[in-house]
């Protein structure tokens, strides 16, 4: 009997370690003679540095050196790489590993102690005396392009970093015969990170051995290094990227930051290991975050709700360096036709600079802003023609016989976006169908006799999961019959091991239990991309399994060949391949691996190579399209304006799933991170761009007492486009997270009249249109 | 983000902190550190002394004095939160505690700890302002008593000298047939309250007799809502009596701060208080 | 001169002693002085509540009290959770069932406060729950893993 | 952020205004505050001890006179400190002016305060500076005009009367510092310390 293990809920290969302490993070590891880093940062939004005095730090007993811009010297003077260059970037400026001459932004890297523990470093850092000379800090994307704003760059003539535009169909067409054209503003805000693992990193400098090592907590150690090699003008060979257990990532732990060049520069300078660890407020003033997004849409459609075309003008906050490219304005355009075949869009977006935080993505990127803002115009649609929300959705689904379906827009690497598969509107009938959307009327009016004030709110999402190119796996039997399987993709917590393990546990007929799985290290593996926009599966997970399959037939042919039998009539199950029909005949996988490379080196059988080993690359041949539909149920208390999610039903089809397990808690994670933005996380810089919000009793994530249970139901459409038929699923869930919760608020306070216009929708903000509403009202 | 250098003192009685106050000049008083730790890790209070009362003999304890409840300062949130005498004498104590940090944190945070730091979003300065407790503070001079309402001179200022130290708090009882309502709103459970109201009533009669009602939150320091105990004293026990001291507290001073308005702050208290009071009605012996 | 103590405590039944300065938070001595880093510092002003421990059986935050303040105290840290080297509590072994973890750093402090939670409230249930944990952040699982498996340990621990 | 203040001292301005520049005379004015180095006309340094609740500061900076007109009886100066433990600094530009207000006079301020650090960083403490203003301003007219020597009665005026009568002056703890967000306090001291600069 074959043993299925794709498809099944299989426990996770990496909990026992993780359940009893004995994971390894970057903070768990010491090292002989290893010393402390703490930073300087800027405590200015914008200034020029006039001077620098170290001396009275340098003084402190325990600490080592103290390193400026000047003191690393000429050879690492220039700023930091480009990792995404892109022609519509008008104004390049990344930063200095430690700021030369110029701060923009609060918690900007100025100087760093080397010390013998954390605390001396600290206690030294608060001894370091700078000579700013304050300039004025342009905070506010909407008045950021405005004639005489404050510039965020000294020696720049404008905050527009540069300007992007998707475009498709005939536009003026589509606006020329509407019946109808509404048209809606709004601010869309994103937090940061704030994975529980904060970031740090631990260099060491070997010139005479292993050479330069940075363990970092990252999403991408490849791009680190070639990143860091490049910087330094040094060979990649000679620069090792590890990623250990990482404690979540989400985004902003995928680029490449001033503290990965200057800790392993300070190993180098100081001869020893040199670690540092981000602490909670660094976290918050330095950890690139999403912040601010503001989008003016006008929507096409006839009387009948039916989307013609959709046009405006979206401002994007960069923040005050690109560490990241256009990467998040691009992501925030390309979903824009949504789950609808809208036949025409034309979108710009205006990037500015401000002093604030460098911008990059979090979970789902700009996917989430662009999602929210297609399904507000369905909203305002709806609201203007009064046709229910749902049905409004029906009438502009991409249809499953459409498929695939070209939307016009382009994707990151000028890819054409296609729909690959799926059947949106069978989707939303799920969704509604686990939310009792039929008998939510009954529920609302019940709840209104009571004095309550319940709402209901839909929204449907597509993702474009699995961007390539590849990401690729070694599958190697050893003699033990144990199987090393080896990959670039760093997990912060997806459960690539299980994953990984589940397939070529399949497919080379051992137990997932054999897998001996390492990954994120460019030490062990030669190259990966990394763990970003739901890639992981699609790409991973195809190499993987072409790997597991070619070690498969390698050994399947040695078998045939040792037990003189034809390959048809093996079978390998536990770890040995037995002859169909003479249960006698065996070898084991590790038996065959002794026999291609045997210890006391005879000769490899002829016609094989030495290893039972495989490497792929195959991956996706194009972006699978995952989708799925909301349902968000909340009451308001109108006293406080309190906002509770009472209910939430997720419909959502990845394609097909390897463990739905794990599948299930990223959509549960996804879409709580999605009602974190939709309701509490806000990011807050006072008009001289110092962050307010630097801790967490004022940063208001999730927590597990105001989150609902959320029911999650699936569809299995697969994808054409990789060998597993499976799409992303690690953002799916946050997407359309915002727009379902604040269709419902909105839906709850219908008498009021109330049209939200930003969010997070906090209480005091929502109180006051529930109260202009009320006055209005009562006119 | 780790603490600033300091010593480290752990004195075991009460003379012996005040004595070590009186030799050093930048001490701070350590009880159940879920406020000074944080701040100390963040350095945003750098002492040059730390003096962990921890170790005080005599500090903790509740104890009914037959008029009033007597709490040693460092007296731990949880020990309030499950102590009998104060269930059955100030049922609002644990009702209000339920929305104090975490049951984590109020496994070490203090009364006196809270009463001291005092931040204006805190429960329980709101709940002793409600009940016009009575601190104990020792110095040099010994014992000096402090009613609630001169404790807060300003923002997280209390009326404590440089070398004296909270001992204790007298909470005096009311009727056992009082009616008690604890009602804030946070963003989240175990936040900073936005606004926070304790009510205390009681009927006789079918009348209001007494009304205590504290607004916390709002202000730099807790708020009695005074005016409109006094207008409810002699009423029914009526919505309508609820509603209109609730919009009293439209009237009340309010703070704004990078989150929210006074005015939302205003809106909220004049929500809330109707609320408080209705739970204190439904909860009063003697109404009808 | 830094001011230093010498700290013994007993963590996970083992007698340890070492000297401190008086200045680092029992957090830090667990995980750096004595090596016990399945601990983990998340914020490290006493919101995220992955730093919990066990002091005398009570959940603490161990980056709120200082490594001096628990001398002569008995402390268990998620390394200590399991009756033996090899197995998993039932608490664990639940969280290990329902997918209560992604990447793994909440996870100690969620172990051990609801290690004494359930003992304290055998009976609870979701909505307990969910207010004992809402003084620890998880920004991966949604908390819905995490509320199951506490559930689920509840009502294995009731039979016994 | 822009603050105003106004207080009226029980002088007529060609008595205040002399006095207002007298520094030996207004230093004392301002608890906490302490000149340690007057290195020219117009340029000053010091330290000033304040405590915002729990968080006790010390601030050691300087103040530079930028413009003093004493025709008008206006002065602008700017200011700039530091906290000696390095949790952050301020620098503002202040504006103030002497009118004639009945029998006294009364000193209008403008000040441009930005705070920078980690005390500029709380959230929750952003809405007070306004008034703490009120209640430094509010001390320090009292302890002006007591100087001046008629006891006069302060008001203070701006957004920060409301806050000002929210929150009277300390009472028991015979602190030194004084309780306020500890830049404004710093801000108002430069000024005076400007004031004093003119003088010479």
């Amino acid at each position: 009997m074959v043993v299925r293990y794709l498809g099944a809920e299989v426990q996770r290969m990496e909990d026992p370690r993780l359940l009893t302490g004995h994971g390894r993070y970057v903070d768990d590891m010491t090292m002989e003679g290893m010393l402390h880093a703490a930073f300087l940062r800027a405590s200015h939004a914008h200034a020029k540095i006039r001077a620098i005095d170290t001396s009275r730090a340098a003084q402190l007993p325990g600490v080592h050196r103290v390193f400026t811009h000047a003191d690393l010297g000429p050879k690492y003077g220039h700023r930091m790489n480009q990792l995404y260059p892109a022609p519509v970037i008008e104004v390049n400026k990344t930063q200095y590993p430690l700021s030369k001459d110029e701060v923009c932004y609060v918690g900007e890297a100025v100087a760093v102690v080397v010390a013998d523990s954390r605390a001396i470093a600290e206690d030294a850092v608060a001894l370091i005396d700078v000579d700013y000379e304050v300039l004025p800090a342009v905070v506010n994307i909407m008045n950021a392009l405005e004639d005489g704003a404050p510039l965020a760059h000294a020696d720049t003539s404008s905050n527009l970093m540069g300007r992007m535009r998707s475009q498709f169909g005939d536009i003026d067409d589509a606006f020329a015969k509407a019946d109808h054209v509404f048209q809606a503003a709004f601010m869309q805000h994103r937090g940061g990170c704030h994975s529980m693992e904060t970031r740090g990193c631990i260099g060491r400098d070997d010139p005479w051995g292993d050479g330069l090592t940075l363990w970092t907590s990252a999403q991408s150690p490849y791009l680190i290094r070639r990143a860091l090699a490049t910087w330094l003008g040094e060979p990649e060979e000679r620069v090792r990227v590890v990623a250990p257990d990482v404690g979540g990532g989400f985004g902003p732990k995928a680029g490449f930051y001033p503290e990965e060049i200057v800790i392993p520069l300070l190993a180098r300078f100081m001869e020893r290991p040199v670690k540092w660890i981000e602490d909670r407020r660094e976290h918050f003033m330095s950890t690139t975050t999403q912040r601010d997004q503001h989008w003016n849409l006008e929507v096409a459609c006839t009387s009948e709700g039916k989307i013609l075309g959709l046009r405006g003008k979206v401002t994007h906050e960069n923040g005050a360096y690109i560490p990241y490219g256009i990467l998040l304005p691009n992501s925030s355009l390309t979903p824009l036709p949504g789950a609808y075949a809208i036949p025409a869009v034309d979108v710009g977006v205006d990037i500015v600079f401000t002093n604030t935080v460098p911008n990059s993505p979090v979970r789902g990127a700009g996917r989430p802003c662009g999602i929210y803002a297609v399904e507000r115009m369905i909203q305002t649609v709806s609201r203007n023609l009064g046709i229910d929300p749902a049905e409004v959705r029906r009438r502009n689904y991409v249809r499953p016989e459409q498929m695939p379906y070209e939307t016009g827009a382009t994707l990151r690497g000028g890819a054409k976006c296609v729909y690959d598969s799926g059947d949106y509107e069978a989707l939303l009938e799920k969704a509604l169908e686990l939310a009792d959307y039929a008998g939510f009327k009954e529920r609302q009016a019940a709840a209104r006799a009571e004095g309550r004030y319940l709402g209901i709110g839909v929204s449907s999402c597509i993702e474009d999961t699995g961007m390539g190119p590849y990401e690729g796996t070694t599958v190697r039997v050893e003699a033990s019959g144990k199987v090393a399987v080896r990959t670039g993709a760093a997990s912060q917590g997806q459960g690539h091991h299980t994953m990984i393990a589940m397939i070529v546990a399949e497919n080379l007929g051992v137990s997932p239990e054999d897998i001996l799985f390492e990954s994120a290290d460019t030490g062990k593996f030669p190259h990966g991309v990394g763990t970003i926009g739901s890639r992981v599966a699609a790409n991973v997970g195809p190499s993987a399994f072409d790997a597991a399959t070619k070690v498969r037939e390698k050994a399947l042919r040695l078998a045939a060949e040792v037990l003189e039998a034809s390959e048809a009539d093996l079978d390998i199950e536990d770890g040995v391949v037995r002859v169909n029909g003479a249960p006698d005949l065996s070898i084991t996988l590790g038996e065959l691996a002794i026999k291609l490379s045997p210890a006391s080196a005879m000769r490899v059988p002829a016609g094989f190579d030495p290893l039972l080993e495989a490497t792929s690359y195959d991956g996706s041949s194009g972006s699978p399209i995952a989708c799925g539909s909301n349902v968000a149920e909340v009451e308001v208390d109108v006293g406080t304006g309190e906002v509770r999610v009472l209910r939430y039903s997720v419909a959502h089809d990845c394609g097909v799933m390897i463990n739905p397990m794990i599948v299930h808690g990223q959509i549960v994670g996804g879409v709580v991170h999605g009602i974190g933005n939709a309701l509490f996380e806000r990011m807050i810089y006072d008009d001289q761009g110092q962050p307010l919000t630097t801790n967490y009793g004022e940063y208001l994530l999730p927590l597990a007492s105001e989150m609902p249970r959320v029911d999650v139901t699936h569809m299995e459409t697969p994808s054409p486009l990789n060998s597993l038929g499976v799409k992303g699923a690690g953002e799916g869930g946050t997407i359309p997270a915002a727009a379902a919760v604040v269709a419902a608020i909105e839906n709850a306070l219908t008498e009021f009249g109330v049209e939200i216009d930003y969010y997070p929708v906090d209480p005091q903000y929502l109180t006051g249109l529930i109260d202009r509403g009320a006055a209005q009202a009562a006119e | 983000m780790k603490p600033a250098p300091f010593t480290y003192h752990d004195p075991t009685s009460a003379d012996e902190v005040v004595a070590l106050l009186g030799r050093h000049e930048d001490a701070k008083l350590l009880a159940g550190g879920q406020s000074l730790m944080p701040m100390l890790n963040m350095r945003f209070v750098v002492p040059d002394h730390v003096i962990d009362l921890n170790g005080v003999a005599g500090l903790a304890g509740v104890r009914d004095a037959g008029d009033a409840l007597e709490l040693g300062a460092m007296t731990r949130q949880r020990d309030l939160m499950a102590d009998a005498a104060i269930a059955a004498k100030a049922p609002i104590v644990p009702e209000a505690l339920d929305w104090v940090g975490h049951f984590q944190t109020r496994n070490r945070g203090t009364i006196g700890g809270s009463l001291c730091h005092l931040d204006p979003a805190a429960e329980l300065p709101c709940l002793m302002a409600a009940y016009d407790a009575v601190l104990k503070v020792q110095g040099p001079d010994g014992v000096r008593e402090v009613p609630f309402a001169e404790w807060p001179l300003a923002y997280m200022m209390p009326s404590l000298g440089p070398d004296e130290v909270l001992t204790g708090i007298r909470v005096p009882h009311w009727p056992d047939s009082h009616g008690h309502g604890f009602v804030e709103f946070a963003r989240r459970h175990g936040d900073f309250a936005i606004v926070s109201v304790a009510a205390l009533l009681t009927v006789e009669g079918g009348k209001i007799a007494r009304a205590a009602i504290a607004i916390g939150g709002a202000d730099v320091r807790p708020i009695r809502l005074e005016a409109a105990e006094a207008a409810l004293v002699g009423a029914a026990p009526s919505p309508d009596a609820f509603r209109a001291a609730g919009e009293t507290a439209r009237g009340i001073e309010a703070m704004s701060d990078a989150y929210v308005t006074s005015a939302y702050r205003q809106r909220l208290a004049a929500t809330l208080v109707e609320r408080a009071l209705i739970r204190a009605a439904e909860r009063a012996n003697g109404g009808a | 001169m830094a001011d230093t103590r010498e700290v013994t405590v007993t963590v996970n039944g083992e007698s340890r002693t070492a000297t401190v300065e008086t200045r680092t938070s029992l957090g830090d001595f667990l995980r750096h002085t004595l090596r016990l880093t399945g601990t983990h510092m998340g914020c490290e002003h006493g919101v995220c509540g992955a730093c919990t421990v066990l002091v005398d059986g009570d959940a603490v935050r161990s980056c709120l009290m200082l490594a001096v303040q628990a001398n002569g105290r008995e402390i268990t840290t998620v390394e200590g959770l399991a009756a033996a080297v090899g197995t998993l509590s039932p608490l664990q072994a639940a969280f290990w069932k329902h997918h209560g973890l992604q990447c793994g750093f909440c996870t100690p402090g969620m172990l051990t406060s609801l290690t004494a939670f359930l003992r304290d409230n055998p009976n609870a249930g979701e909505k307990d729950i969910r207010e004992a944990i809402s003084g620890n952040i998880c920004r991966c699982t949604g908390y819905q893993g995490i509320v199951d498996a506490a559930l689920d340990a509840a009502k294995s621990m009731q039979e016994g | 952020m822009q603050l105003e203040n106004s207080f009226t001292v029980p002088a007529t301005p060609d008595t205040a205004w002399p006095i207002l520049l007298d520094v030996p005379r207004i230093a004392p004015c301002m608890p906490g505050a302490e000149l340690t180095e007057a290195v020219d006309g117009r340029h000053f340094k010091g330290n000033a001890k304040l405590r915002v609740g729990p968080v006790a500061l010390t601030f050691s900076g300087e103040a530079e006179i930028v413009e003093i007109d004493e025709v008008a009886r206006t002065a602008t100066v700017r200011a700039k400190g530091s906290d000696t433990k390095g949790r952050g600094g301020a620098s503002a530009a202040v504006e103030f002016r002497l009118v004639a207000d009945g029998e006294g006079s009364r000193v209008d301020i403008t000040t441009e305060l930005d705070l920078s650090g980690s005390i500029a960083q709380y959230g929750r403490a952003a809405g007070l500076i306004d008034a703490i203003a009120g209640q430094i301003i509010g001390d320090f007219a009292k302890n002006l005009a007591a100087e001046i020597g008629t006891g006069g009665a302060p008001t203070a005026a701006g957004g920060s009367d409301a806050a000002a009568s929210a929150t009277p002056a300390p009472a028991a703890p015979a602190d030194n510092a004084i309780s306020g967000i500890s830049l404004f306090f710093r801000a108002l001291w430069s000024m005076i310390r400007g004031l004093f600069g003119g003088k010479r």
